[in-house]
């Protein structure tokens, strides 16, 4: 079945894109880009695998109900994310650059 | 089944090592985050024992009220409370003996979980027989309501008791916030419409699935305090009556429908079964709106005044 | 009384429950009347229970009219209609005394303070369900720890902690004892459990019963559990003490003793030295604490600790053929009076003295002549000296425990006797010594009402010594 | 081994860590914490033991969300203890940890 | 078929016990708080799988509930709590406790 393939896949990509995200956040030299990492996480992650999810969803409303996980994970990391960078950089952590180590 | 026992051994794992961080590192905020983390990590762990009911409230409790109230402490202790206090473990002397008992302890549970009988009395079958007098369809439901209702209806006193607990002591000062920015009330104006749409959902599935009073409580009032996050509520302080009077008037309604039975009746919370659907709604309504503030309050609910006397005692 | 009141024990779990929420819902220092006529009314509800059971023997109550193991099982047979009648006739009057006694920034939330701990209370004595009583001792414990902290002085607040942190590792090792059992047996109902543990107990049982007794040593703050005790009662105001000391720590006991008789009968005679031990440990530590004392009411608080130790002592007597189970609950109601009186009288002492230390006593046989004499009634009930209710216990107790062959148990009752005379002849001396008036703050006046209140408790503890066999009558048939 | 039966064994764990951290830790939100892990602890021996055969059994969740509810009040209740107790120049190391008979002022 | 979804939700529990070691390394409190937030996001994968593989939709509703509330703590955190840009390491730096750009 092409759905369960694609199902299969999306599932994959949201693996793969969480650990991305987790070696982001063990790899990266700060906040500001551990922030980074994070998102990914968040997003494509998760939007991957509730989508892959979805397609396998026995009804309707338990599709919708996966799907609708989505934006509200998408939007509390956005805001968690901004709030808590704009409270790094007002507590003076600057920015890690290349030539820094 | 292999795949299960590795996630379950994986899962037992981690909830040990954070609750064991949670206690043991030097560093109160380290400490606090790795108590939310090991609430989280709880949640995976009811949905794996088939408690749906039990994760639902623990993570509405944990991401929400909870960890905002520890977190709250933690700023409030942050200044005094890091230094020579908090580095773990006390003297030697005193705490080997303790930690010896706690050991004999620990080896006695495991030796006694090792073989255990098996239960002689057949509970959820008894449950399941008695489901269709109960009123609902979901058996938890039925249990908290119903068979046990008399438990929750001293739980909720318990929860009352609390909040008069903290009246009494004196309420916490607020504090000033540290940071503001613009899109956290943007959050809060969509988000907090969806957490009561969630609330009266959860209220409402209660009777046939997971959900009910105390989980679309907790939901809501994790609403009203990220509107407090926000800057849209205010905290609340004593002098507001309702938040006193809505509280016990959940509480009161509970009781008087206790009482009216035992007067009809002829027993405590004896629903007639074609009306125990419609009374258990009743109740668990008013329960949410009562819980919600109840629980809201421990977070919302501070002083006015600026730094109360302690007051002499036992002068008239 | 049945037809005008029908159901009185389930009553006297919503009267509280009520008036505590209505009282909560008027707000601060509302809710006084609500409460002297709630208290009223399960006194009454507390007698006619008390005269169904003389009459018909156990009464119970199916709520929601599930049957055990499926619902909760409200029973009362003549152990708890005491318990709920000295509960009852010693909040009444100190719940007068309150009135008059308590400040306005004390008063404000004392009445639906009191109201849940009643009900909790109320619902203990009356629960048949394990876990029906873990809840009940949460209930409890969270009211006393607001009512440790009224006032909110630093150091009560400090008491209140570490009451509050003491009496949840308490609870919590209770619930892990019933979570055990649960695991066992698939229910919590006390009397199915008592039918279902028999020998060889497995040792999952064997670990919930000590883990359980344990919780209920360190709640009804046994020796060296009892740390919490001192400086929570010691430093609440007088009415609030008087409720701790005379009842709460009652309430726990009873647990442990309904529990020990029942559910845990089968198994846990053997190890009845080890509460006997360490009660008399608790009389001989509390006894020379109270006498080496500094402030007048940790003075009382210590001889709790001391007067807890006597209920302990009963154990190894069970089974043996004696009254333990009477002697038992005679001395705690004994206390109870004996306990109540003297804190109020303590209370009026200091505020009469202006003072906190033993010390600021002196004086008061001229000012205060009601207070003193209340004291010192209260003093004979806890020396045990006839005919006072203390006396008949503890004479009970030594013939008890002689007769069983325990003659250790009878030394320390009587040695804990003459301590306790120590303690209430310092006091008693000091009030009666004339010191210059320039050495002490100006007295403050004191009412009437508050003295009579004290005196009457102090009374009825001295007069329950020749009014026993009522209660005895009340006692018959249970626990068998 | 069920899961119930490895989760109750996890539940004795997290009890005696939260006994242990209610005795022995010094500052009080860490005594806190540790009640809390005690709770959870007993909470999961509780279901766990209950649910050993795999079953769910409804008894022992209600009674959880019963006790979930209880330890929260009592949470509240101690952090604004603590708070008012560091507020009024307590340290937060508990109150003394001398026994009280030791001073009777 | 739910065997492999059975090994994602391990692949993502292992993740999250990767994340435990930021949350226990820090070095901010920040970093901390960002794994905690991962394992929210993670923590929800997990539930949605769950639900699948023990077929219990009720799961998706705390799945959903998780997600709803995801955002309160790191707020709190951000706003109420940090207040010290290393806590514990480099204590008594100045640090501004009121910022109102936002205004």
């Amino acid at each position: 079945m092409l759905l369960d393939l694609a199902s299969n896949l999306l599932l994959l990509a949201g693996g793969f894109f969480f650990c991305a995200g987790t070696v982001g956040l063990l790899r990266f030299p700060d906040v500001y880009t551990r922030l980074h990492a994070l998102a990914k996480a968040d997003n494509l992650g998760l939007g991957c695998l509730l989508a892959g999810l979805a397609l396998k969803a026995d009804s309707l409303v338990q599709a919708i109900k996966l799907l609708a996980i989505w934006p509200l994970v998408l939007v509390a990391s956005a805001v968690v994310g901004y709030a808590i960078a704009h409270r790094a950089d007002r507590l003076g952590i600057t920015p890690w650059q290349r030539d820094d180590r | 089944m292999n795949a299960a026992l590795a996630f379950d051994t994986l899962l037992a794992l981690l909830l040990l090592w954070s609750a064991w961080q949670a206690l043991s590192t030097p560093k109160l905020d380290r400490a606090v985050i790795m108590f939310i983390v090991f609430g989280l990590l709880l949640t995976l762990v009811w949905s794996r024992l088939d408690a749906p009911d039990i994760a639902l409230a623990e993570a509405a409790l944990g991401a929400g009220l909870t960890g905002t109230l520890l977190l709250d402490a933690l700023a409030a202790f942050g200044q005094t409370g890091q230094g020579a206090g908090s580095t773990g473990f006390m003297t030697t002397i005193r705490r080997f003996p303790t930690i010896l008992v706690l050991l004999v302890l620990l080896a006695a549970l495991l030796a006694a979980l090792s073989n255990l009988p098996l239960p002689t009395v057949n509970l959820p079958a008894m449950v399941a027989q008695q489901m269709p007098d109960s009123g609902v369809s979901h058996p938890v439901t039925a249990v908290l309501l119903n068979f046990r209702g008399y438990d929750t209806l001293l739980e909720v006193a318990v929860l009352m008791l609390a909040l008069l607990g903290i009246l009494t002591v004196g309420l916490p000062v607020e504090r000033p916030l540290l940071s503001r920015n613009l899109l956290v009330p943007i959050l809060a104006r969509y988000a907090v419409p969806l957490m009561t749409l969630a609330a009266i959902y959860l209220l409402w599935a209660g009777s046939h699935r997971p959900g009910g009073a105390f989980q679309a409580a907790a939901v809501l009032a994790a609403g009203v305090v990220l509107l407090n996050l926000a800057q849209v509520q205010p905290r609340w302080i004593p002098g507001q009556h309702w938040i006193r009077q809505l509280i016990s008037a959940g509480f009161l309604l509970f009781l008087c429908i206790a009482a009216l039975l035992l007067m009809l009746n002829g027993g405590l919370l004896h629903y007639p079964p074609d009306q125990a659907g419609l009374l258990i709604l009743l109740i668990e309504s008013g329960l949410t709106v009562s819980l919600a503030i109840n629980l809201a309050a421990f977070y919302l609910l501070r002083s006015d005044r600026p730094e109360p006397l302690p007051n002499q005692e036992d002068t008239p | 009384m049945t037809e005008l009141l029908p159901n009185p024990l389930v009553w006297l779990i919503l009267l509280p429950l009520g008036w505590a929420a209505l009282a909560f819902w008027l707000g601060p220092g509302r809710g006084r009347i609500l409460a002297l006529s709630g208290i009223t009314l399960q006194l009454l509800a507390a007698l006619s229970l008390a005269a169904d059971i003389l009459h018909h023997g156990t009464v119970t109550h199916l709520v929601g009219g599930w049957q055990e193991p499926l619902g909760i099982l409200l029973v009362s047979d003549g152990l708890s209609a005491v318990m709920l009648l000295l509960t009852q006739a010693v909040t009444l009057p100190v719940a007068i005394y309150a009135c008059q006694y308590l400040n306005r920034e004390n008063r404000r939330w004392f009445w639906p303070l009191t109201g849940f701990l009643l009900a909790g209370m109320n619902a203990l004595y009356l629960s048949g369900d394990l876990f029906n009583l873990y809840v009940t001792l949460e209930l409890i414990g969270l009211a006393a720890v607001g009512l440790v902290a009224v006032g909110g002085r630093s150091e009560q607040v400090a008491a209140a902690l570490r009451y509050l942190l003491a009496s949840l590792a308490g609870s919590g090792c209770f619930l892990l004892g019933v979570a055990l059992l649960y695991g066992c047996y698939g229910t919590v109902s006390s009397r199915l459990l008592a039918e279902l543990i028999n020998v060889p107990t497995p040792p999952a049982v064997w670990l919930a019963a000590v883990l359980i007794c344990a919780g209920l040593f360190l709640k009804t703050a046994l020796f060296p559990l009892h740390f919490w005790l001192p400086p929570a009662h010691g430093g609440a105001p007088a009415p609030i003490s008087a409720l701790l000391s005379a009842l709460v720590v009652k309430a726990s006991f009873y647990v442990l003793l309904r529990l020990w008789l029942g559910p845990f009968a089968g198994f846990i005679a053997p190890l009845a030295w080890l509460p006997a031990l360490l009660g008399s440990l608790a009389i001989l530590w509390g006894s020379w604490q109270a006498i080496r004392a500094d402030r007048l009411k940790m003075l009382v608080a210590y001889s709790t600790v001391a007067q807890l130790g006597y209920l302990f002592l009963v154990f190894p007597l069970f089974g043996t053929g004696s009254m333990a189970l009477q002697v038992g609950v005679l001395q705690a109601v004994a206390h109870g009076l004996a306990k109540a009186a003297m804190f109020l009288a303590a209370g009026l002492l200091i505020k009469a003295g202006g003072s906190e230390r033993v010390a600021g006593v002196s004086h008061a046989a001229n000012q205060l002549p009601v207070t003193l004499f209340a004291f010192a009634l209260a003093g004979i009930s806890l020396m045990g000296l006839p005919p006072s209710g203390g006396f008949l216990a503890k004479w009970l107790l030594i013939d008890a425990a002689l007769a069983a062959g325990q003659v250790w148990i009878a030394v320390v009752a009587i040695s804990g006797g003459l301590l306790a005379s120590v303690y209430v002849f310092r006091v008693l001396l000091l009030a009666f010594r004339d010191t210059e008036e320039g050495d002490r703050p100006r007295p403050q006046p004191v009412a009437a009402g508050m003295e009579w209140t004290a005196f009457t408790l102090a009374v009825a503890g001295v007069g329950l010594g020749l009014a026993a066999m009522p209660l005895f009558r009340l006692l018959e048939g249970v626990g068998r | 081994m069920s899961s119930g039966l490895l989760f109750a064994v996890v539940g004795c764990l997290l009890f005696v860590m939260g006994l242990g951290g209610i005795i022995l830790l010094d500052h009080l939100l860490r005594r806190i914490l540790a009640f809390n892990l005690l709770g959870s602890g007993i909470f999961l021996v509780l279901v766990g033991l209950a649910q050993r055969s795999g079953r769910p059994d409804p008894v022992p969740q209600a009674m959880v969300l019963t006790g979930i509810v209880v330890s929260v009040a009592a949470t509240a209740l101690a952090l604004a203890l603590a708070r008012r107790h560091q507020a009024a120049g307590g340290n937060t190391g508990q109150t003394d940890r001398t026994s009280p008979e030791e001073r009777h002022d | 078929m739910i065997g492999s979804e059975l090994l994602l939700a391990l692949l993502l529990l292992v993740n999250l016990g990767a994340a435990l070691i930021r949350a226990a390394q820090g070095p901010t409190a920040a970093d901390r708080m960002l794994a905690a937030l991962l394992f929210g996001s993670t923590g929800v994968g997990i539930l949605v799988l769950l639900a699948v593989i023990q077929q219990t939709p009720a799961l998706i509703d705390v799945a959903l509930t998780l997600a709803l509330l995801a955002a309160i703590s790191g707020i709190a955190f951000a706003q109420r709590a940090w207040s010290q840009a290393v806590l514990g390491r480099r204590r008594g730096t100045a640090t501004k406790t009121e910022d109102n750009d936002a205004a």
